[in-house]
């Protein structure tokens, strides 16, 4: 009952916050209103019971990438311009309301096997396990580990004055 | 080997301010304890000997702000000025002393007071009866005045309040 | 009505398509890039729902939608940086602006 | 609505938790949450007090003694000022954005406070990604105080924010590597574990990542000498200029919110929490954290306030190689020592920190050479 009440609350203030980022014309509002939905997601992720997951999603999220998000808004200057849109706006809509239509006429007509067993409680061995240990994803962790790096190494090469 | 470069600078401070920390506090907690002021401050109200005073009003005249007031009516009988009126607005004189100098019998002189914060502007005005010598409620400063100087307690310092517990 | 794996589907549906019709509406770059972090962690979303209600002993969508949020990160950083970099250009960051490469 | 779901539940750790901790009842969680941000508010008035005492006394001075006994009321007296103080918002705000600022900002000082451990098992929620949840949710509240700086439409506050921002980023990896050597030595992220692995106060098998944590997280709570987005000489007050009245009161309590909650992580994290001889438990936590703030006062009453280059300095060329080289070594130590070898470590690891802040003190220079540490 308590999961269906924190499931229903999350969704619809994830998907306004959604919303808001589309539709709200000042960058800075819609800054916030991003960091909105991904706490909402964290919370998703706590009814989904992956607690490491969550807080990993707030500390990089919002710890990380929302506020580099707003750092660059800072940095441009682009806050009096507004966020506008573009020509193709109404195509777009109509384009993208029958790629939900058919996203959930897919997802709802699905034969799903649910499987009935309990979740994994704690994940964060288990993650571990999963991620390092015998059989689990140690290369693409350091595969990971060189696109970081590359990825940090290509940000201060592009934004490093001449 | 020199250590200036590692951190030792953080740690030099460090024990300074642990050392104040242990040190008696060398400040004055005002109403309670007061200091001696200097013993020549030339205090914001002014003293009066009404015995010398003649009258003749140089300290009005010297007085750059002219902000001393005084009245004065012919005393037929010992041959001299009767004052009636001697009044002096500190709320515009700058403690400049040039009154207590000027005056040629010596019956001027600055107060050694310093608390006089009045809640009106018109409080500040000093009437006669508030400056006179002969109440004994006034004491004058050593400005101008060696000897009386001489009377009046040294002047205690905050420096050496911390020089004593050391 | 118990919360099902078709709820979090949808959800993660809707959300998908809101970001997607924000990226391509868009004309602010660093909304664009807002838009594409909502899609992220759109599939994410869809990630930990399966791993939760169809293998819910193996984890393999949590691992999964990890590598999801480190690609997100070097994408925000890369990303970022080079509407940064344009904007020391030309000094504009609107898509529509930025059209030299069009015939 | 959350707490009492099923799921959310059995994200806690039942072994942990006392006899007589409740769990189950929904007004059992109400009272104690009531109790935590009690203790939360009288712990920041304590400090307040203890700061302005402490200050005072290492300047000379007396601080306040007006008030009460040894002017104990002085931080009531504060708050009352402070709240019956009129509450100006600015002509230009941003009208929502200044309101939420605060609420924002204070949020998650108090949320982080759930899963502090005051005595065995003591706390709100024992979660499984217990320290994973502080790092996480203390990162919020610098949105707090960046839609207080931008709102404001002010430069001084606008600047102020852009600093918190830019301080944040750059010491949340110091942090996080330092916390990383402890998390390799207690084997777990529950708080109360970590605490219960520590036989030994990870200060001394962690004397390099305690450095590397206290002064990172000095500089996360924006503590003096790492204050400089309130550099009164500079831009005024910080991101909290155009507040006043209430608002502002809140921006106080997170401020001093943030220092408890720190001196209670190191406390937690480093010299062993609750645990102590002959005192009660929560008396040992209550005066390890203390003990912080009088070091963190200490430091405050001493140390002239860092320029932005030289913070920036000081975390990517001295804390992040440092972080690095402690959580390599630490990984080492921990495969490499037999069980129950701890002690070996002790001396080990100070030898290395001396060493390695020799190395690394000599290369980093502050202000042109002149002023060097």
């Amino acid at each position: 009952m308590g999961v269906d009440i924190a499931f229903w609350v999350l969704a619809i203030v994830g998907i306004a916050a959604a919303i808001a980022v589309v539709s709200l014309r000042n960058v800075f509002h819609t800054a916030l209103m991003l960091i909105l939905c991904l706490l909402s997601v964290a919370g998703i992720y706590v009814t989904l019971s992956a607690d490491f997951l969550a807080a990993v999603q707030i500390l990089i999220y919002v710890g990380g990438i929302s506020i580099l998000i707003i750092l660059a808004i800072m940095l441009t200057r682009e806050v009096q311009h507004g966020s506008l849109s573009n020509k193709l706006r109404i195509p777009v809509f109509i384009v993208a309301a029958v790629f939900l239509g058919v996203l959930i006429f897919a997802m709802v007509n699905s034969p799903w096997q649910i499987s009935s067993l309990p979740p994994v409680e704690p994940t964060t061995p288990a993650l571990a396990g999963k991620l390092l240990g015998e059989g689990g994803f140690i290369l693409a962790i350091e595969a990971a580990g060189v696109l970081l790096l590359a990825s940090i190494l290509g940000a201060i090469v592009l934004v490093r004055e001449k | 080997m020199k250590f200036e470069r590692y951190g030792l600078g953080i740690a030099k401070g460090l024990s300074v301010t642990l050392k104040h920390m242990f040190r008696h506090p060398t400040v004055a907690q005002y109403p309670e304890q007061k200091l001696n002021t200097s013993r020549r401050i030339r205090g914001n109200e002014l003293v009066w000997d009404r015995q010398k005073c003649t009258g003749c009003g140089t300290c009005a005249k010297t007085c750059p702000q002219g902000v001393i007031k005084i009245v004065t009516s012919t005393n037929r009988v010992n041959n001299r000025y009767e004052v009636e009126k001697y009044q002096v607005d500190t709320g515009y004189c700058i403690q400049c002393g040039l009154c207590v100098e000027s005056c040629p019998y010596q019956t001027l002189f600055m107060g050694y007071a310093y608390e006089r914060a009045k809640y009106r502007r018109g409080e500040l005005v000093q009437n006669m009866e508030d400056m006179m010598l002969e109440s004994g409620k006034k004491q004058p400063s050593g400005y101008f005045y060696p000897e009386i100087a001489q009377e009046l307690p040294r002047q205690t310092l905050l420096v050496e309040r911390i020089t004593e517990e050391e | 009505m118990s919360v099902s794996l078709e709820h979090y589907l949808v959800l993660s549906a809707v959300l998908f398509t809101v970001g997607l019709f924000g990226a391509l509406t868009k004309r602010n770059a660093i909304v664009i890039l807002m838009c594409v972090e909502i899609m992220l962690n759109a599939v994410n979303i869809a990630m930990v729902a399966f791993s939760r209600f169809i293998t819910p002993e193996l984890l393999t969508g949590q691992v999964f939608a990890i590598f999801i949020m480190v690609v997100a990160a070097a994408e925000a950083a890369v990303g970022l940086a080079i509407i940064i970099s344009i904007f020391r250009k030309r000094d504009t960051i609107e898509t529509t602006d930025i059209n030299l490469m069009k015939g | 609505m959350i707490i009492t779901s099923p799921s959310v539940n059995s994200l806690l750790n039942p072994q942990t938790l006392a006899a007589d901790w409740p769990g189950g009842f929904w007004w059992h969680w109400v009272l104690f949450t009531i109790i935590v941000i009690a203790v939360v508010i009288v712990m920041v008035m304590g400090y307040i007090y203890m700061a302005r005492r402490q200050i005072g006394r290492m300047q000379s001075r007396v601080g306040p003694n007006r008030t009460g006994p040894f002017g104990l009321l002085q931080p009531i007296a504060d708050v009352l000022k402070v709240l019956l103080k009129e509450g100006i918002t600015p002509t230009n705000v941003d009208k929502t954005v200044y309101w939420l600022a605060p609420i924002v900002g204070l949020f998650p000082v108090f949320s982080i406070f759930a899963v502090m451990p005051f005595t065995n098992g003591g706390m709100l929620a024992n979660l499984n990604v217990g320290i994973l949840y502080v790092v996480a949710i203390s990162s919020i509240s610098t949105v707090g105080m960046f839609m207080a700086g931008w709102s404001s439409s002010n430069k001084f506050s606008l600047i102020s924010a852009m600093r918190v921002v830019a301080a944040v980023v750059s010491y949340e990896i110091p942090v996080l590597l330092s916390i990383a050597g402890v998390l390799l030595l207690s084997g777990s992220l529950s708080m109360n574990d970590i605490v219960l692995a520590q036989d030994i106060p990870f200060i001394l098998l962690q004397p390099l990542g305690f450095i590397v944590f206290f002064i990172a997280g000095l500089a996360e709570i924006s503590r003096s000498p790492f204050d400089l987005l309130e550099a009164d000489s500079e831009i005024v007050a910080g991101f909290h200029i155009e507040y006043s009245g209430i608002k502002f009161a809140l921006f106080y309590l997170v401020e001093y919110g943030e220092a408890f909650l720190l001196s209670c992580l190191i406390s937690t994290l480093f010299l062993g929490g609750w645990r102590g001889p002959w005192l009660p438990e929560w008396m040992w936590f209550i005066a390890k954290g203390v003990l912080v703030w009088f070091v963190m006062v200490w430091l405050w009453a001493t140390l002239p306030r860092v320029r932005i280059d030289q913070m920036m300095a000081l975390a990517w060329k001295f804390l992040l190689p440092l972080a690095l080289i402690n959580l390599v070594v630490t990984a080492i130590q921990v495969l490499t020592l037999p069980e129950g070898s701890l002690w070996v470590m002790i001396p080990v690891n100070f030898v290395i920190t001396a060493v390695l802040i020799l190395l690394w003190s000599k290369n980093s220079k502050l202000g042109w050479g002149r002023v060097e540490v």
